[in-house]
C-alpha cells in the first residue's frame, strides 16, 4: 500500500507541477484561443493530479506530510505541505516555462508519454487507478494533438518559428530518458500489475513523436539526456533548481496561514 | 431618412438589429466602442486574478480561479466575435487597446494584494459588472444580446463562488476575516464607480437609452446594486466603508454616498495605480506572440496551396505495445 | 513609542527590500566589479534593515507579528512572519529589478532621497536611529556616488545605452513623488523632532537628481506620478503586484519550518 | 637551455617566478590554464550558492551567503588578474569559458536542493578546496601564490561559517538534522572528487610537481581531507555515506571508498547535472551585460579625448536645507 500511494503521488505531482507551469501562461498567450486552450489543459492535469493524490491519501494515510495541520484535506497536504525533496514528479515538468516553442515542446513529449502510460493504466489492478486512468485518456489525447499540431505549424511556419521551434526541442528532449526510467516502486508495482513499466512505453512514445516531427519536417534532436545525481532524479524527489522557486510561489500563502481555511 | 424610422421602429418594437440590417453609422460606432471596451474589460481582466492563480492557497481554489480567468479569455473571444459582425477586426481593435486608444474598465487598474480580493472582486466586480450585463441580455444588436446572454450565466456562476470564498475565509481565522474586510474597503468604492459618472454627468446616456443599447441610467444601476449588496455584506459579516449608507424607508432604497468622482476620472484618463502595468502587460504579451500569430498563418497558407490535411496522430499508439 | 517603532519598520522595509532586489543581480551583473559593487550595496542596505527592525521591536514588542515562533530574533520576526499588508516600504524599491539602467536608476533616486534623509536624522532624538543613521551616511554617500557615475556612462555612453538609461529613468520616475510624502507617523514624529518630513528632502534631491542628469546630458522625465489607492500606498502597506512575489521567495523557507534555527 | 636551467634552479630554490622573468613555454601554458579553471570556478561557483540568496530563512545567514558569494566574484577578480600577467586577458579567458573551451571545477555542476546544502558547501566543498589551495600559497610562480593567500584566508573563513551554520541546523529540529545528512549525502562523494582522479590516472602531476606549482599529488590531498573530515562530521553528528569508511592504525589514516569514477569523467565533459545551465547562466549574464560594458568604454573614450574629469557630487547636498 506504501508502494502504491507512493506511485500515486508520483503521477499526481507530474500534474501539479506541470499544471503550476502551464498555468503561468495565462494571460501571457500568443493569441486568446490559446490562453483558452493552456488554460483547459492545466486543468485537466489539476485535475488528474487531485484525484491522484487524494488517492494517495486515501491508500496510505502516511503519505500526509506531518507538517499539514489536520483539517487541511490530503490533496492540499500534499501539495501545499511538503517540502521539495519530498516530491516525486520528473524534472521535465519543473522547469521553467521558457518561450511558447518551449511549451508546446514539452507539452509534446509529456503528452505523448503520459497518454501512452494511462492507455496502459486502464486495466490497472488498483481500480481507482484504472478509473483515473480513464478519465484521463481523452483529455491526454486532446493535449498531445494540440502540442502536435502546434509542433507542426511552428515547425513548418516560417524561418523563424522553425528555430524557435528546434530550440524548444533542444531543451527539452534531455528530460525525455527520465521518463523511461523506472524508480523500483514503479517496478515493483508493474511487476504486481499495478502500475506501467515505463520503459515500455519507449517505442511507442518514439513512433509518435517520429510521426509529429516528420510532419512537421523536424529532425529528432541529438541531444544527450539530462544525468541524474548520483542515480538520484526527479522520482527520487531530487529536482533542479527552478522547482524550489515554483514551490516558493505556490505554497507561499497556505504555508503562511497554516489554520485557515479556503 | 427612411431606414432611420424603420430602424427605430424595429428597436421600439423590442426586435433585434442583426448585422446585415440598415443601422445608423452613430450606432454602429456606439456599439463597436462599447462592445470593444467591454471585450478588452475581459482580456484585462484577467491580470488581476490572474496575479493569483499560481499562489491560490488550495487545489480546488486554483482549479476555479483558473477555470474563472480561462472564461474571461472566453467571453473576449465572444465580444470580440460580436464586434466584428459591426465590420471590425480584433487585431485592429487589439492595437488600439494596446496603444492605449481605446478603453477598458477602470476598475482593473487596482491591484489585488491578497487572495481575499479574488473573493472580493467575484463579489463586487462581477456582481456590479452583472448589474450592468444583464439589461444588456435585451439590447438592440441582436449579437451583442447574444453574447451577454452567455456571459451574463457565467459572470453569476462567478460571483455566486467569489462570494462562497469570502463565507468559507469568514469562517476560519481572525487573519482571514481582517483580509476580507480589508479587501472589502478597497474595493467597494471602485465598483461603485463601475456604473460610470452620476447621471447628469453622463454625456451618452440618452441616445443609448433610445436606441435601446442601454435601458438603465448609471445611477439607477447603482442604486440597485447597493440594495442587492447591502444584505449580502451582512449575512458575510463585513461593513461596508461608508459611513451615509443606510436603509430609507421612504425611497424604499438605501442612501449612500459618493464615490470620488475625481479619483475616477484620474483613473479613466489613464492615472490609475495599474493603468500602466497593465497595458504594458498586455502589449508585452501580444509583441511576444507576434511570431506565432505569423508561423500558424504561414502554415495555413502553405496547406491551403498544397491542400495538404490537417496533422492527425492516431496511428498506432492505441493498438502499440 | 508605537510611532516610532513603526517609522523604524518603514526605514527598515525599505532598505530590506531593496537589498533583496538588488541581491538578485548576484552573479548576472554585467561584469564581475559589478557584481562585487552590487553585492555591496545590498549588503549595506541589508544591515541598516538589519538594526532597524531590531531597534523596532525594542522600542515597541507589539510590532512582532503574532504569527512568528518566540524563538525568532524581532528582526527576523518582523522579515519572515509579516504578510504583504504589514510591509511598510516604498513601492519604489519592491518592484522588478529590470535591467541594469532600471536598476541604476532606482539606486540613483533611493540613494539620493535615503542620503538626504539620513543626514537629518543623524540629530534624531532617538539616539539610535541618529546612531544608524550616522553609521549609514558613508555608505548611502557610496551608493549615491556609485548610481551617479554610472547614470553618467550609460547616458553619455552609446546610442543604446543612453536610450536604455532614459527608459530605466522613465520607469523609476512615477515611484519618486511617494518618498516625499508623509505618513502621519512620520509627520507627528517628525514635529517630535524624531523623524524627518520627507517633504522637507524635496528640493535636495532635486538638487542633486539635476547635477546628475546635467552630467549625463539626459531631461528629467516628464511622466506622472504612480497614484495611491484611495491614498493609501506603500506606507500603509498597500503595495504593487511584484511585491507578493518577492515576499513568496523570501519568506518560503523560514514559513515552512517555523520551529527551525538558522 | 641556459635559461631553462636558471629557471629550474630558481623553482628548486624555492624562490618566486615573477611575470618579468623568462618561464618555460609549457610552465606559462599550464599556469594560465590552471589559474583560469580556477578563477572561472570562483565566478560558477557563484551560482549554486548564490542560488540560495533570495530565500534565505533568517536575515544574518541571508547576510552572510551574499558577502561569501560576493568574495566569490572578488577571488575571481583577484585570479584573472593572476592570470592576465602571463599575457593573455579576461576578455579572452571569459569568451573560453562561455564558449565551453576552458573548464572549471565540476563541484558546480551539482544542484543546491535546501538551505542545508549552503552550509555543506561550506564545510566539505571549501574545506576540499582549501587543502587543495594551502599548498599553492606556496606555489613558484608568485602573482598565483599571493593571490592564493588571501582567497585561502577567506575560504577558511567560509568554511567554519558553513560548519556553524550546519552545527546549528542539527540542534534545530529533526527535519533540519535530516535536511543536513541528506546534504551530506549528495555533496560527500562530489568533494572527493574535487581533488582530481587517483594518481594513477592522472597525467601531469608529474611535471607540475616538478615546477613546483603543484606539491602533492591528488591522492595524498584526498587522504588528508579525509583525516580532517571525519572527526568534524563525528562532531556534527552525521554519517558519511561510505561504508568502507574506517580508521586503520596500522596506516594512521582512514580507508574509505572509491567515488565514481565514471560519472568523475562524465561530468568532467560536459555531462553532469548542471553544466548546461551553470554555462547558460553565465553566457546569458555576459551576453546582457554585454551594451554595458560597450557603453563603459566609449564613456571613458569619450572622457579620455576631452579631458573631462568623472563626475563628483558633492555640492550642496551636506550643506543643504
Amino acid at each position: 500500500r506504501a508502494d502504491l500511494a507512493a506511485y500515486c503521488v508520483m503521477l499526481g505531482d507530474d500534474a501539479l507541477v506541470f499544471a503550476q507551469r502551464l498555468s503561468e501562461w495565462c494571460s501571457n498567450a500568443p493569441e486568446l484561443e490559446e490562453d483558452v486552450a493552456l488554460a483547459n489543459i492545466a486543468l485537466d492535469l489539476l485535475g488528474q493530479a487531485r484525484m491522484s493524490l487524494t488517492r494517495a491519501g486515501e491508500v496510505d494515510p502516511a503519505v500526509r506530510p506531518a507538517a499539514a495541520p489536520v483539517h487541511v484535506p490530503d490533496e492540499d497536504a500534499l501539495a501545499y505541505f511538503r517540502d521539495e525533496r519530498a516530491f516525486r514528479n520528473v524534472r521535465m515538468v519543473e522547469q521553467e516555462r521558457g518561450d511558447f516553442a518551449e511549451t508546446i515542446a514539452r507539452l509534446l513529449l509529456f503528452s505523448c508519454w503520459r497518454l501512452a502510460l494511462f492507455e496502459r493504466l486502464t486495466t490497472s489492478g488498483d481500480p481507482v487507478l484504472a478509473a483515473i486512468a480513464a478519465k484521463g485518456l481523452k483529455e491526454l489525447a486532446y493535449h498531445r494533438d494540440h502540442a502536435a499540431r502546434w509542433t507542426v505549424r511552428l515547425g513548418d511556419g516560417t524561418e523563424f518559428s522553425r528555430e524557435r521551434m528546434r530550440a524548444g526541442l533542444d531543451r527539452v528532449w534531455p528530460f525525455l530518458a527520465e521518463l523511461f526510467t523506472a524508480h523500483p516502486v514503479e517496478a515493483r508495482l508493474a511487476e504486481a500489475g499495478v502500475a506501467v513499466d515505463p520503459g515500455s512505453l519507449r517505442p511507442v512514445v518514439d513512433d509518435v513523436l517520429d510521426q509529429v516531427l516528420a510532419a512537421a519536417g523536424l529532425d529528432r534532436p541529438e541531444v544527450a539526456p539530462l544525468p541524474a545525481v548520483a542515480g538520484l532524479a526527479g522520482r527520487h524527489g531530487v529536482h533542479t533548481e527552478p522547482m524550489g522557486y515554483l514551490l516558493a510561489e505556490m505554497q507561499h500563502v497556505a504555508r503562511s496561514h497554516p489554520q485557515a481555511v479556503w | 431618412e427612411d431606414l432611420e424610422r424603420r430602424f427605430q421602429r424595429t428597436v421600439d418594437a423590442e426586435q433585434r438589429i442583426e448585422p446585415r440590417d440598415w443601422m445608423p453609422e452613430a450606432y454602429r460606432r456606439t456599439l463597436v466602442r462599447q462592445i470593444a471596451q467591454h471585450a478588452h474589460s475581459e482580456i484585462i481582466g484577467m491580470q488581476p486574478e490572474g496575479n493569483w492563480i499560481t499562489r491560490a492557497p488550495s487545489l480546488r481554489r486554483k482549479a476555479i480561479l483558473l477555470a474563472k480567468v480561462q472564461d474571461e479569455a472566453g467571453h473576449g473571444l465572444y465580444l470580440y466575435a460580436a464586434a466584428e459582425t459591426l465590420g471590425v477586426d480584433r487585431e485592429d481593435l487589439t492595437r488600439k487597446l494596446v496603444e492605449g486608444r481605446q478603453k477598458y474598465s477602470s476598475i482593473f487598474n487596482y491591484p489585488t494584494l491578497t487572495f481575499a480580493d479574488v473573493g472580493v472582486i467575484g463579489w463586487l466586480v462581477d456582481g456590479a459588472a452583472i448589474c450592468n450585463q444583464v439589461p444588456l441580455c435585451r439590447t438592440s444588436y441582436g449579437p451583442y444580446a447574444r453574447a451577454m446572454i452567455r456571459i451574463c450565466k457565467e459572470e453569476s456562476f462567478h460571483q455566486r463562488q467569489g462570494y462562497e470564498l469570502l463565507m468559507t475565509m469568514m469562517r476560519g481565522t481572525p487573519e482571514q476575516r481582517a483580509m476580507v474586510q480589508d479587501a472589502v474597503d478597497r474595493w467597494w468604492w471602485p465598483a461603485l464607480m463601475m456604473f460610470g459618472p452620476p447621471d447628469e454627468a453622463s454625456t451618452n446616456t440618452e441616445r443609448s437609452m433610445r436606441w435601446r443599447i442601454k435601458r438603465h441610467t448609471n445611477d439607477e444601476l447603482r442604486q440597485k446594486f447597493v440594495d442587492m449588496t447591502v444584505p449580502q455584506a451582512e449575512k458575510l459579516g463585513v461593513t461596508l466603508p461608508d459611513p451615509e449608507l443606510r436603509w430609507n424607508p421612504e425611497r424604499g432604497h438605501h442612501d449612500f454616498g459618493q464615490p470620488d468622482w475625481d479619483e475616477f476620472w484620474r483613473v479613466v484618463k489613464g492615472d490609475g495605480p495599474c493603468n500602466a502595468r497593465r497595458l504594458a502587460h498586455r502589449r508585452r504579451a501580444h509583441e511576444e506572440g507576434a511570431w506565432v500569430r505569423e508561423a500558424a498563418a504561414a502554415h495555413a497558407r502553405k496547406r491551403a496551396a498544397t491542400g495538404r490535411p490537417a496533422l492527425s496522430v492516431t496511428a498506432r499508439t492505441e493498438g502499440a505495445a
